[in-house]
C-alpha cells in the first residue's frame, strides 16, 4: 500500500499520458529491434541524395581536394540529430579513409569536436588506415554563430572542397555556407531538422535530407540492423498516428454534427 | 572496460533523466537541476580543449607560413580578450565589452547581413520552375513576398488573407508532419543510445 | 565621430567587400572575428559557469557535491594525452545519456503528441458548414507522413499520396523562404541604417 | 574589375536599399491579426505584474531585433509592468541590458524597483528548467552584481508561479525551448521573433503552446502603429517593400533565362 502512495507521489498526474505513450513507444522499438528483425529482413525505401554520398566522396578523391563535413551551429551533443549526424560521419570517414581523401570537420562546439575526433579516428583504424587520420582536421572554430559561419566560409573559399556535407542542426548560417559552397561548384549534400533552413538547402544544395530522412539515412548507408529496426518502429508509430488522427477526426465530426459539446478525449 | 563503464554511465544518467520528467517530487527536481548543471560545467572544461585546438591548428599553419599575418591577428584577438577581462573586468563599459560592441558585434551582424545578398543570388539562380514541386515552392514564396510588400494594388487585402491562410493551414500542417517525423526519429535514436545499441559516439559499432 | 563608430563602420565595409571577392582585408577581419569571438566565449564561460557555478560554491561555500561535476570536467581534459583520452568518454557519456533520457519524453510530447492532437478538429460545424481548412490540414498531415514512410517504395496509389505530401512540403518551404527573405532584408536594412546614418551621416 | 552575374545582383540590391532608405517615405502598413493579438495580450496584463523578457538572440541579428525589442519594452513600461531581463545567449546579454536601461530611463523607471537585469546563464535548457524551480538559484546575483534578495522587486518572486508571462525575443529556435521546457511549468510564452522564425512557431501558436507572437521588422512597424509612435520598424518599411519586389523580380528574371535556354536546348 505504502509503495503505491510513494509511486503516486513520484509520478505527477498530468504526465501519466505521456508516460504511458513513452512506454508503448519504447516497447515498439524493442520489439522491432530484438524480435521482428530476426524473422524478416527490413528494407528501406530509396532516399534521394543518399546514392550521391559515395559519388561525392569519389569526386573529392578524383579531384584531390578535401571533403568538408560540418554539423551546423544549432546543435549540441545532447541533441539526437547530432548523434544521427555522427552516425553518418562514421560512414563517410570510413570511405575517406579507404580512398585517402582529406576529411575536414569544423564545429562550433568543443564537445562535438571531441566526439567527432573519436568517431573519425575509430573509423580510420577500423578500415586499417589509422595513419591517415589527422586530428587537426577536426577542429573547433568559434561558438559564435557568425564567427563559425565566417570560419567555415573561409575554409570553403580557400581549400575549395570538392564535396560538402551539411548534416545536423543549422540556423541562419545555412545559406551563407550553401551559397559559398555553390560559388566554388562543390557538390553539396545537406540534411537538417531545422525546418526553416530546409527551404534554403532545397534551393541551394544538390541533395537535401528532410527532417526524419536524416535519421533514416544512417541506417540506409550503413545497413546497420539496429538503426533499420528503429526506422521500422518509427513507421509503425506513424501508422498509429495516422489511424489516431482519422478516428479522432471522425469522432469529432460526428459529435459536432449531433450538436453535442466536443469530448476532446484526443487532447491529453 | 573502455566501453563498458561509459555505457553504464550513459544508461544510468539517461534512465534518471527519463524518470525525473514524470515526477514532481523534490528529489527528482533537484536531481534534474544538478545534472543540468553538470552539462554546463563539463561544457566549460571542454571549451578549454576547443581553444587549445584552435591555437594548435593556427600555430601549425603559422609555422608553415600559411596566411601568417591574418592568423596572427586572430590569435592576438583571442588572447587579448581574456587579458582585458582580467585587468578591467567585463562590466558594461569595460574595454572587453567595447571590443564586443564595436568589433565583434558589427562584424557578426554584417556577416549576417551578407545573407540578404545570398538570398538574392539564390533567388536568381536556384528558384527555377523545373518541376511541379519546384513551381509550387516558387508560387508560395511569391505569394508571401507580394502580400508583405505593402503594394497599393487591387485585392491587396485578399492577397494578404490568402497568404495568411497558406501559412496557417497547408504550410503549418506540412511543418507539423516534419516535426512529428523528427520527434519519432529523435525518440528512437535516444532510445538506442540509452540501451547501448547506438555506440557511434564511443567511436565504434561493437 | 567617435572612435567606436569608425572602427565598427570600417569593419562593416570590410566584411561587405567579401561580396566582390575574398581579399586580404576580409581575411584579416574574418580571422579577427573568429579570434575575438572565441576569446569572448572563453571569458563569459569562465565567469558565468566555472566561477559562479563551480569554484565559488565549491571552494568558498564548501558545496562538496560539486566535486562530481568538477571531476567530470577534469576527466574531459584527459584528452590532452593519448593515454588518458579514454577517460573523457565518461563525461561525454553523462551528457549524451542524460540528453537522450530527457529527449525521449520531451520530443515525444512536444514534437509528436502535441502536434498530433492539435490537428484534430470537426470537419463540419454543428450548423453543417464544411470546414475546408480542417480537411486540408488532415490531408496535408497524412500525406506528408506518408512521404516520410520508409517501409514502402513510393509507387502506385501510395506513391501518389506521398507525392501530394511533397506538394505540401513545397508550400511550407516556399512560405518559409518568403518569410526568411523578409528577415534577411531587414537585417541588411538595419546594417545600412547604421552605415548611412551613424557612420557616413548621409541620412538622419 | 571582372564582374559576374551575381555581382550585378549584389550591386542592384545595394543601390536599391541605399536609395530607398535615403528617401524616408512613410508606408502605411496594415496591422495583422497576429500583432493585434500580441498587443491585446500585453495590454491586458494587470499593472504591477512581473514579466520576464528574455533576450535570446545574438549580436548579429540586432538590426532586425532592435525595433521589435524596443516596441515591446516601450509598451510594457508604459503599462507599468515590472520587467525581469535575462539572456540565454552570451551575446544578447549586454544588448538586452542596454536596451532595457535606455527605455527604462525614457519612462523614468528605477532599476531594482521597476526592472532588473539578471544577465546570462549558459546552457539554455538548463537555465529555463532551473528558473522553474527557483529564479534565485539560477541567478544568485543580477547583471550588476547585486544579491538577488537585495533587489526590492525580486523579494516576492520565487519562480514562474509569480510571473505573468515570458516574452522571448529571439532570432533562432530558442523560443522553442521556452515553449517545450518552460511550458512544463504552465507559464505563458510570447514570442517577439525575426520574420524568418515566424513559420517555425506557427504550429505552437495554433496549438496554444505559445500565447502570441510578432515577427520581423514588419511586425515591429505594425506594433508601432498600434502603440502610436514611429520607430525603426516604420522607417525601414519602404526599403523592405522594395527589397521584396527586387527578390520577386530576380526570381522572375531567373525563370525567363531558364525557359529561354530550355527552348533553345529543345530546338538544337
Amino acid at each position: 500500500m505504502s509503495t503505491i502512495i510513494i509511486a503516486q507521489a513520484f509520478i505527477s498526474t498530468d504526465r501519466t499520458g505521456v508516460f504511458i505513450i513513452s512506454i508503448i513507444a519504447i516497447l515498439i522499438v524493442l520489439y522491432t529491434t530484438y524480435f521482428r528483425n530476426n524473422k524478416k529482413p527490413f528494407t528501406i525505401r530509396k532516399i534521394n541524395g543518399l546514392q550521391a554520398v559515395e559519388d561525392a566522396i569519389g569526386r573529392a578523391t578524383e579531384m584531390a581536394r578535401p571533403l568538408l563535413y560540418t554539423p551546423g551551429w544549432g546543435g549540441d551533443i545532447q541533441r539526437p540529430t547530432t548523434i544521427a549526424s555522427m552516425n553518418i560521419l562514421s560512414f563517410v570517414a570510413e570511405k575517406t579513409a579507404q580512398y585517402d581523401c582529406d576529411l575536414v570537420f569544423p564545429t562550433h562546439d568543443p564537445v562535438i569536436m571531441s566526439v567527432a575526433q573519436e568517431v573519425v579516428k575509430e573509423s580510420y583504424s577500423r578500415t586499417g588506415y589509422p595513419d591517415r587520420y589527422k586530428e587537426d582536421n577536426i577542429s573547433y572554430v568559434s561558438s559564435s554563430q557568425f564567427g563559425y559561419a565566417a570560419a567555415v566560409d573561409g575554409i570553403i573559399s580557400r581549400t575549395k572542397p570538392a564535396s560538402i556535407f551539411l548534416l545536423g542542426t543549422f540556423e541562419a548560417e545555412s545559406l551563407i555556407l550553401a551559397e559559398t559552397g555553390n560559388s566554388i561548384n562543390a557538390i553539396q549534400i545537406a540534411g537538417t531538422d531545422s525546418t526553416i533552413q530546409l527551404s534554403f538547402f532545397i534551393v541551394a544544395c544538390d541533395y537535401t535530407l528532410i527532417g526524419e530522412e536524416l535519421f533514416a539515412a544512417s541506417g540506409y548507408l550503413s545497413g546497420n540492423k539496429s538503426i533499420l529496426a528503429s526506422v521500422q518502429a518509427q513507421d509503425m508509430m506513424k501508422v498509429a498516428i495516422g489511424l489516431f488522427v482519422v478516428i479522432a477526426t471522425i469522432w469529432a465530426t460526428v459529435e459536432s454534427l449531433s450538436g453535442n459539446p466536443l469530448s476532446n478525449w484526443w487532447n491529453f | 572496460m573502455n566501453r563498458q563503464i561509459p555505457l553504464v554511465v550513459c544508461f544510468s544518467f539517461g534512465l534518471m533523466m527519463f524518470l525525473q520528467y514524470f515526477s514532481t517530487h523534490t528529489v527528482a527536481r533537484s536531481l534534474n537541476l544538478a545534472i543540468l548543471d553538470y552539462w554546463q560545467i563539463i561544457f566549460a572544461f571542454t571549451l578549454i580543449l576547443g581553444v587549445v585546438s584552435y591555437i594548435k591548428v593556427n600555430m601549425t599553419k603559422i609555422s608553415r607560413g600559411i596566411d601568417r599575418p591574418y592568423l596572427i591577428v586572430g590569435l592576438i584577438g583571442m588572447i587579448s580578450m581574456p587579458i582585458m577581462a582580467l585587468i578591467w573586468g567585463i562590466k558594461a563599459d569595460s574595454p572587453f565589452m567595447w571590443m564586443f560592441e564595436n568589433v565583434q558585434a558589427p562584424m557578426a551582424s554584417t556577416v549576417f547581413a551578407l545573407l540578404a545578398f545570398f538570398v538574392a543570388s539564390a533567388s536568381f539562380r536556384g528558384f527555377r520552375a523545373r518541376s511541379t514541386q519546384a513551381s509550387i515552392l516558387l508560387g508560395a514564396a511569391l505569394i508571401i513576398l507580394l502580400s508583405r510588400s505593402n503594394l497599393p494594388i487591387p485585392y491587396a487585402e485578399n492577397l494578404s488573407e490568402f497568404a495568411d491562410w497558406i501559412r496557417n493551414y497547408p504550410s503549418m500542417t506540412a511543418r507539423r508532419a516534419i516535426l512529428i517525423g523528427i520527434g519519432l526519429g529523435s525518440l528512437t535514436t535516444s532510445l538506442r543510445v540509452l540501451l547501448g545499441i547506438e555506440r557511434t559516439w564511443l567511436g565504434g559499432e561493437n | 565621430m567617435d572612435i567606436s563608430t569608425i572602427v565598427a563602420g570600417l569593419l562593416t565595409l570590410i566584411i561587405f567587400s567579401f561580396l566582390y571577392k575574398d581579399n586580404p582585408f576580409y581575411k584579416m577581419a574574418e580571422s579577427l572575428l573568429i579570434g575575438v569571438s572565441i576569446g569572448y566565449v572563453l571569458v563569459i564561460t569562465w565567469s558565468n559557469t566555472l566561477m559562479d557555478m563551480l569554484f565559488e560554491p565549491l571552494f568558498q561555500s564548501g558545496k562538496l557535491i560539486l566535486l562530481i561535476p568538477f571531476l567530470l570536467g577534469l576527466l574531459m581534459l584527459g584528452r590532452f594525452s593519448n593515454k588518458t583520452a579514454a577517460l573523457s568518454r565518461i563525461p561525454i557519456a553523462v551528457m549524451i545519456g542524460s540528453g537522450a533520457g530527457i529527449a525521449i519524453p520531451t520530443m515525444l510530447y512536444n514534437r509528436t503528441i502535441k502536434q498530433l492532437t492539435a490537428s484534430v478538429m470537426p470537419l463540419f460545424s454543428p450548423d453543417g458548414t464544411f470546414n475546408f481548412a480542417g480537411i486540408v490540414v488532415i490531408i496535408g498531415l497524412l500525406s506528408t507522413l506518408a512521404y516520410f514512410y520508409f517501409s514502402r517504395e513510393h509507387k502506385g496509389k501510395f506513391g501518389l499520396f506521398a507525392k501530394v505530401g511533397t506538394y505540401f512540403l513545397m508550400i511550407f518551404f516556399g512560405t518559409t523562404f518568403g518569410y526568411t527573405v523578409m528577415s534577411r532584408m531587414s537585417t541588411f536594412i538595419g546594417r545600412m541604417e547604421f552605415l548611412l546614418s551613424d557612420f557616413l551621416k548621409i541620412t538622419q | 574589375m571582372h564582374l559576374l552575374p551575381r555581382h550585378f545582383v549584389f550591386i542592384g540590391l545595394f543601390l536599391l536599399i541605399g536609395i530607398t532608405m535615403a528617401l524616408d517615405i512613410d508606408v502605411d502598413v496594415k496591422v495583422s491579426p497576429y500583432t493585434k493579438q500580441m498587443h491585446a495580450y500585453i495590454d491586458s496584463i494587470p499593472e504591477g505584474s512581473t514579466v520576464i523578457m528574455s533576450f535570446d538572440h545574438e549580436a548579429s541579428s540586432l538590426p532586425e531585433i532592435r525595433p521589435i525589442a524596443l516596441a515591446m519594452l516601450r509598451h510594457a513600461f508604459s503599462k507599468n509592468i515590472k520587467l525581469i531581463g535575462v539572456s540565454l545567449y552570451p551575446e544578447g546579454t549586454l544588448i538586452g541590458y542596454r536596451l532595457m536601461n535606455n527605455i527604462g530611463k525614457e519612462y523614468n523607471k528605477t532599476y531594482g524597483d521597476d526592472f532588473v537585469y539578471l544577465g546570462f546563464r549558459p546552457q539554455y535548457i538548463a537555465a529555463i528548467l532551473s528558473m522553474g524551480e527557483s529564479i534565485e538559484k539560477t541567478f544568485p546575483q543580477d547583471y550588476l552584481g547585486y544579491q538577488y534578495n537585495a533587489i526590492p522587486m525580486l523579494t516576492s518572486i520565487t519562480n514562474y508561479d509569480d510571473i505573468n508571462c515570458v516574452i522571448s525575443i529571439a532570432d533562432g529556435s530558442l523560443t522553442t525551448h521556452w515553449i517545450e521546457y518552460g511550458g512544463q511549468f504552465d507559464i505563458k510564452i510570447l514570442g517577439a521573433v525575426t520574420a524568418a522564425m515566424v513559420t517555425t512557431y506557427d504550429p505552437y501558436l495554433s496549438s496554444n503552446q505559445m500565447t502570441a507572437m510578432i515577427g520581423g521588422l514588419r511586425g515591429a512597424a505594425e506594433y508601432e502603429k498600434l502603440f502610436g509612435m514611429k520607430g525603426g520598424g516604420a522607417r525601414g518599411m519602404l526599403a523592405q517593400s522594395a527589397a521584396h519586389l527586387y527578390v520577386i523580380f530576380l526570381i522572375v528574371l531567373g525563370n525567363i533565362f531558364y525557359f529561354r535556354s530550355r527552348k533553345k536546348g529543345a530546338k538544337n
